[in-house]
């Protein structure tokens, strides 16, 4: 067994109305920030899978994305794998993304 | 980490601890040195927020004596029986300097621990009432600061499904660095389900349940609650704690079924403290001891040194004392609602509170090799904590500068010369004080229960309880505007005040509630603010009848920009017999007879129009007599009872005019009225001198009114009558005198203004204040 | 003998009390489901109550509807049992595709608390037959997600097929537009409350339930709760129909799932 | 001037609680999911830079991500660059992430 640490992006498709969007963009005017477009609120999620091979772990996580984390109604996802989670994992699973 | 990490130099001074309050310490223990993990604990538990060190010899003196108060000052809420066997617990709390730092999660997580005070107590959360304070409603941070406490207070109490029925929000420039976020909760229990947070029994299991624990607010009590506030401060930002409304959901569902089926001897929520304030508090009411296991409490973490455990403020946890025989049941209860729970310790006769790592053996003994880590009387940590006699020095001048907006000097912009009073009410009802909080209340599910029979909005909030006739009528208020000239008249104000709001819908106020916001005690001239205001709020409950059941202190709220106005902010919960006799502040017909009750006496220092026009610097704030508000209130509740009243609203924000604009456009009913003058036209119309009631009756009622009102002892006059689409206001000609006069000021112009207008003005006003709203 | 209404009970329901006294006062015999159970105890008629099912965590309903009792339910309505989802309920509904579209944030970005008026398109429903016709109904909404969604297309079917159950209006009655202060969330063609294609499962935003009673401000509720209490009268009065547990499929395939990773 | 997409991936600190990771994991049983933990739940906001180049439009993210995206006081950010912006943007700019 190993360990995967993926990431989950989902993000509104396109046509969708995306409404935290907008107010993100409507509230760039009074951080005086100029030349920003086309924001897309959407959601990550991050999570480590115990699994024989990569390919087992990205079944789950494909699983996962297309039945719990996203809507395909409204949303669309992809999966992005960020290493061996045993060389990832801080307290509470959550030392990537550090800024 | 470990204690010895923390920044700075020397430890106790570090963690809070004064020099004098160390050598108390030592005296506790008997002579020798608390090590680091009792220093610790002793820090937490002697904070002012826990140890009440500097207000406690001030709350002795309140009434705390009642008909049918079954719990009071002392335990998590206090408890009024209100017969068939039912109880209500309430209480308010403040949650100000965490909401300063991250509003939302600052007042989410006020919200969680208010309402977790009710159900420990075994009582359902049935209301929440939110009393909230900040600067200038045009300020930036202003705006980010109540965005975030608004949508916290909102996420939270939405989410368990309490509804948020009431509450104030109030601009002041005193908190535009020091924001106020006071929550008050009701509960509604079977009095056999009454429930103390005390560990009987030696013996008996120590059980903690609900979210495992972190490193959430570690500090907290000691240094978030207790250290004047500076925003921005780095130090303070690792101990933000995060609120879980659904943990908490489970485990009011939890912990009410643990209680109703009697599986528990005593419960305690945790809150400032953590588990050293639970164990502490819950053994030393009990007269027991407990030792705790600390390799048993679920860690959210790894990796936490044992003070951290012990102080940990993590959210959502529940500890209780259970029945050794009952620790199945207790465990499949909490299982069920997803809740993790542990045996943490065992109560013991030694009247101690001992921490070991290395687990203890089956009888509650540390198991062989195990290590004890810390021992102190659970006496020393709370009712034996130091106590301060603190000094109190009245200022030199008693009276500020004139109010915010004033003229620097008596001049030409006196309102009395040239006044319109049309557009000085619409200016009122307009402003970010005045007008309605929808934009604000929206944010709140205020129906969740099926029991609001009158939200947030028009007053009291009214809930009806589910099987009996009967209702529960709540209000807060408090009063800095007056209290920052005269600290005594501020707090019997808003006891006035919210007595007020429950009696004028025919309720009987059963008790009151209280949460004290006052500045650094250490400086005699904040800690007077404070007694005074205790001295006006002990004056003016035991003039109206009532005891103070519980509430809460919260001091230190200064900021570089000075301190807060003196904030008592007061609770108070009434009940009606009879819903169906409910009366609200609406016109109800045309042709109605409108009667003023009381007396418009003089002083407009602290009301709404002096911070809109300004006032005359040795103009004064209207005075108070206590008896006569009894009366008032007396009679209000006769008058509703025999069906006298078809609407009844009290004179306050904004005066006359604006009482009479607010019962005009909640009733879509217009009204033509007369005032006699009494000192100038402001007065008069916009003057806030307390005591006093707009009714409206049927015209044939009239003369009863009048007559139970002299009864009552009490000035009635019969000013005019419901009807039409306008508020028409005319002056009576009992002629200017006084100030007006010599400023050489005639009568006021009539006032006349379309429902219309009002009610654009009024319904619009927070929303443009805060920039929602072009 | 009263009909028997299930309640089913997620953790973070917060609605269910409210909606077991409602049931009462419509004449049911309310019962209390709690998530975990995989049946429905001979319920005549299941609602989804509203609140904050697994605090409504990542996307309203969405974890709900993985629950135990979802399967049951699922089976319920496919055998043409009568399925209400009430707020929260009706995100859960919509998570498990047991009715069309979907509930995104209000366009406000804001929870949203207050009445509002809304209109039945249809009086001839299970859910609404106990309606009197005319004027709009008033009852509170309380959510943050309730902007009902759905493709062009599927908007132009569900109108069609006169699927759309309820509409927000001014008190007025008048249709409004998804920027109107009248429409508490954005909703597309300001829809409040939709059914499945059979009839037989229907959901929406606003809480019926809430205003039952004159003393809470309005009795308008009552009608949709009766018109639920009566259906399911009748449902329990026919002939059994075969109990035909068939979930959806990805309700079905976890459980090998599950092995085949560990 | 070019145009840039980035995304910023926000995430709670670790050691922060997070409800939404611990609901998540919460419910994986009743998914007949295994093998999953350390979920952390966070956002992820695309947008697009018009800048002169590529450390100006970086520039401009992580202020917004700063200042406007994350709450420092409980999150951490991290960057990324999706790519040219013109080659990447479809309605709404979100044709990123189509799973
Ligand atoms: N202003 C006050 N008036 C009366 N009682 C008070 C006041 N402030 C605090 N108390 C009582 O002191 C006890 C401790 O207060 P507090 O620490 O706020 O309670 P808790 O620990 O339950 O949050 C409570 O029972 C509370 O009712
Ligand atoms: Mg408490």
């Amino acid at each position: 067994m190993m360990n995967f640490r993926f990431a989950v992006n989902v993000t509104p498709k396109p046509g969708i109305l995306d409404p935290q969007g907008r107010a993100v963009e409507g509230s760039l005017g009074h951080l005086g920030i100029v030349g920003v477009s086309g924001v897309r609120v959407g959601r990550r999620v991050e999570l480590t899978v115990d699994a024989a091979d990569e390919a087992a772990a990205r079944a789950v996580v494909e699983r996962l994305a297309a039945e719990l984390l996203s809507n395909p109604l409204i949303e669309a996802y992809d999966v992005e794998l960020l290493g061996e989670a045993s060389s990832m994992v801080g307290p509470g699973g959550g030392a990537v993304g550090e800024g | 980490m470990t204690v010895a990490d923390l920044p700075i130099e020397p430890l106790h001074h570090r963690l809070g601890v004064t020099d004098e309050e160390l050598d108390a310490i030592r005296d506790r223990l008997g002579g020798r040195d608390p090590n680091d993990l009792e220093l610790a604990m002793f820090s937490v538990m002697w904070s002012e927020h826990c140890s009440y060190k500097s207000s406690k010899a001030l709350l002795r003196t309140l009434p705390t004596a009642g008909e049918g108060v079954v719990a009071g000052p002392g335990e998590n809420a206090g408890v009024i029986s209100i017969g068939d066997g039912l109880a209500i617990a309430f209480k308010i709390e403040s949650h100000n300097h965490p909401s300063a730092v991250e509003p939302y999660q600052g007042a989410a997580t006020g919200v969680g621990g208010i309402l977790r005070d009710i159900f420990t107590m075994g009582a359902r959360p049935i209301a929440v009432l939110d009393a909230l304070r900040f600067g200038d409603p045009a300020d930036p941070r202003t705006r980010h600061l109540l965005d975030g406490v608004v949508r916290g207070v909102g996420g939270y109490g939405n989410c368990v499904g309490v509804p948020t029925v009431g509450g104030e929000l109030v601009f002041d420039p005193s908190y535009q660095g020091n924001p106020l976020v006071n929550v008050m909760a009701i509960g509604l229990l079977e009095e056999r389900h009454l429930t103390l947070a005390a560990a009987p029994g030696p013996g008996n299991l120590v059980v903690l349940f609900g979210s495992a624990t972190g490193r959430d607010g570690i500090g907290g009590a000691s240094v978030l609650a207790s250290a004047t506030f500076t925003h921005d401060d780095p130090s303070k930002r690792p101990s933000v704690q995060v609120g879980d409304p659904f943990a908490e959901k489970l485990l009011i569902e939890a912990s009410l079924e643990l209680i109703e089926r009697g599986l528990v001897e005593g419960l305690q929520d945790l809150g400032a403290g953590g588990i050293t304030c639970a164990t502490s508090e819950t053994a030393d009411r009990a007269g027991t001891g407990i030792v705790v296991d600390l390799d048993a409490i679920p860690r959210r973490e790894p990796g936490l040194a044992p003070f951290e455990v012990m102080i940990s403020e993590s959210q959502e946890r529940m500890c209780a004392a259970v029945r050794p025989d009952r620790w199945p049941e207790v465990r499949e209860v909490c299982q069920r609602w997803g809740l993790p729970v542990a045996i943490i310790g065992r109560v013991t006769a030694d009247g101690d509170i001992a921490i070991v790592q290395g687990g203890l053996d089956p009888d509650g003994r540390p198991a062989p090799g195990a290590l004890e880590l810390a021992r102190v009387p659970a006496a020393a940590l709370t009712s034996d904590a130091i106590v301060y006699e603190r000094v109190a020095t009245p200022p030199t001048h008693r009276r500020d500068a004139p109010a915010p907006g004033a003229p620097a000097s008596v001049s030409d912009r006196l309102p009395e010369r040239g006044m319109d009073p049309g557009a000085v009410l619409l200016a009122l009802l307009g402003s970010p004080g005045l007008s309605s909080r929808r934009a604000v209340y929206e944010q709140y599910d205020s129906t969740v229960g099926a029991d609001t029979v009158a939200g947030p909005g028009r007053g009291a909030a009214v809930l009806r309880i589910k099987g009996t006739s009967r209702a529960l009528v709540a209000s807060t208020d408090g009063n800095q505007a007056v209290g920052r000239f005269d600290p005594w008249l501020g707090a019997a104000l808003s006891v006035a005040e919210a007595t007020r709001n429950v009696s004028i819908t025919g309720a009987r106020p059963l008790g009151v509630t209280n949460c004290l916001n006052y500045g650094d005690p250490t400086r005699p001239e904040a800690f007077w603010q404070l007694a005074e205001g205790v001295r006006g709020l002990g004056d003016a409950c035991r003039a109206l009848g009532l005891p103070v059941t519980g509430g809460n202190v919260s001091l230190y709220n200064e900021s570089p920009t000075g301190a807060i106005a003196p904030t008592p902010e007061i609770g108070v919960v009434g009940l009606l017999d009879d819903v169906a006799t409910l009366v609200g502040p609406a016109f109800r017909q045309a042709g109605d007879a409108i009667v003023l009750v009381g007396e418009t006496t003089p002083g407009l220092a602290g009301s709404a129009y002096a911070t809109l026009a300004g006032v005359a610097i040795e103009d004064d704030p209207p005075g108070l007599d206590l008896a006569r508000e009894a009366a008032i209130q007396a009679f209000i509740r006769k008058a509703i009872g025999r069906g006298l009243v078809a609407s009844a609203q009290d004179v306050s924000g904004g005066g006359l005019a604006v009482a009479l604009a607010e019962c005009a456009m909640w009733g879509g009913l217009g009204a033509r009225v007369r005032v006699a003058q009494v000192g100038s036209p402001a007065v008069a119309l916009f003057g806030e001198s307390p005591s006093r009631l707009v009714l409206s009756c049927r015209a044939l009622h009239a003369p009863a009114l009048e007559l139970l009102a002299h009864q009552h002892g009490l000035p009635v006059e019969r000013i005019g009558s419901v009807g039409g689409g306008a508020l028409v206001i005319e002056s009576g000609a009992g002629g200017a005198t006084g100030a007006a006069e010599e400023r050489g000021s005639g009568v006021a112009d009539a006032l006349e203004v379309p429902l219309g207008n009002l009610r654009h003005t009024w319904d619009h006003g927070l929303a443009r204040a805060l920039g929602w709203e072009g | 003998m009263p009909v028997r209404v299930g309640v089913v009970v997620f953790p973070g329901s917060n609605c269910d009390r409210d909606t077991l006294h409602a049931l009462a006062m419509a004449g049911a015999e309310p019962v209390a489901l709690w998530h975990e159970q995989a049946t429905l105890e001979g319920a005549a008629a299941v609602v989804l109550p509203g609140g904050f099912a697994y605090g409504d965590y990542l996307r309203a309903g969405v974890i709900a509807r993985f629950s135990p009792i979802m399967r049951a339910v699922a089976g319920f309505a496919a055998s043409g049992g009568l399925v209400l989802g009430i707020c929260n309920g009706f995100q859960v509904l919509a998570e498990a595709g047991l009715v069309p579209g979907a509930l995104l944030r209000n366009a406000s970005l804001r929870f949203t608390g207050r009445e509002v008026s809304i209109s039945a398109e249809r009086l001839d429903t299970a859910f609404t037959h106990a309606l009197v016709a005319g004027g709009p109904l008033r009852m509170p909404v309380a959510h943050g997600e309730g902007c009902y969604y759905a493709d062009e297309a599927t908007l132009d079917a569900l109108e069609r097929d006169g699927q759309v159950l309820f509409r927000y209006v001014d008190p007025s009655g008048e249709l409004v537009g998804p920027d109107h202060p009248a429409n508490p969330n954005g909703s597309l063609r300001a829809i409040a409350g939709v059914m499945n294609a059979a009839g037989n499962v229907a959901g929406l935003m606003p809480h019926p339930e809430r205003a039952a009673e004159a003393i809470l401000g309005s009795a308008d509720g009552m009608g949709i709760v009766r018109s639920l209490v009566e259906s399911a009268a009748k449902a329990a009065a026919a002939p059994a129909r075969p109990a035909r547990p068939a979930p959806p499929a990805e309700l079905a395939a976890p459980a090998q799932f599950g092995a085949a990773v560990s």
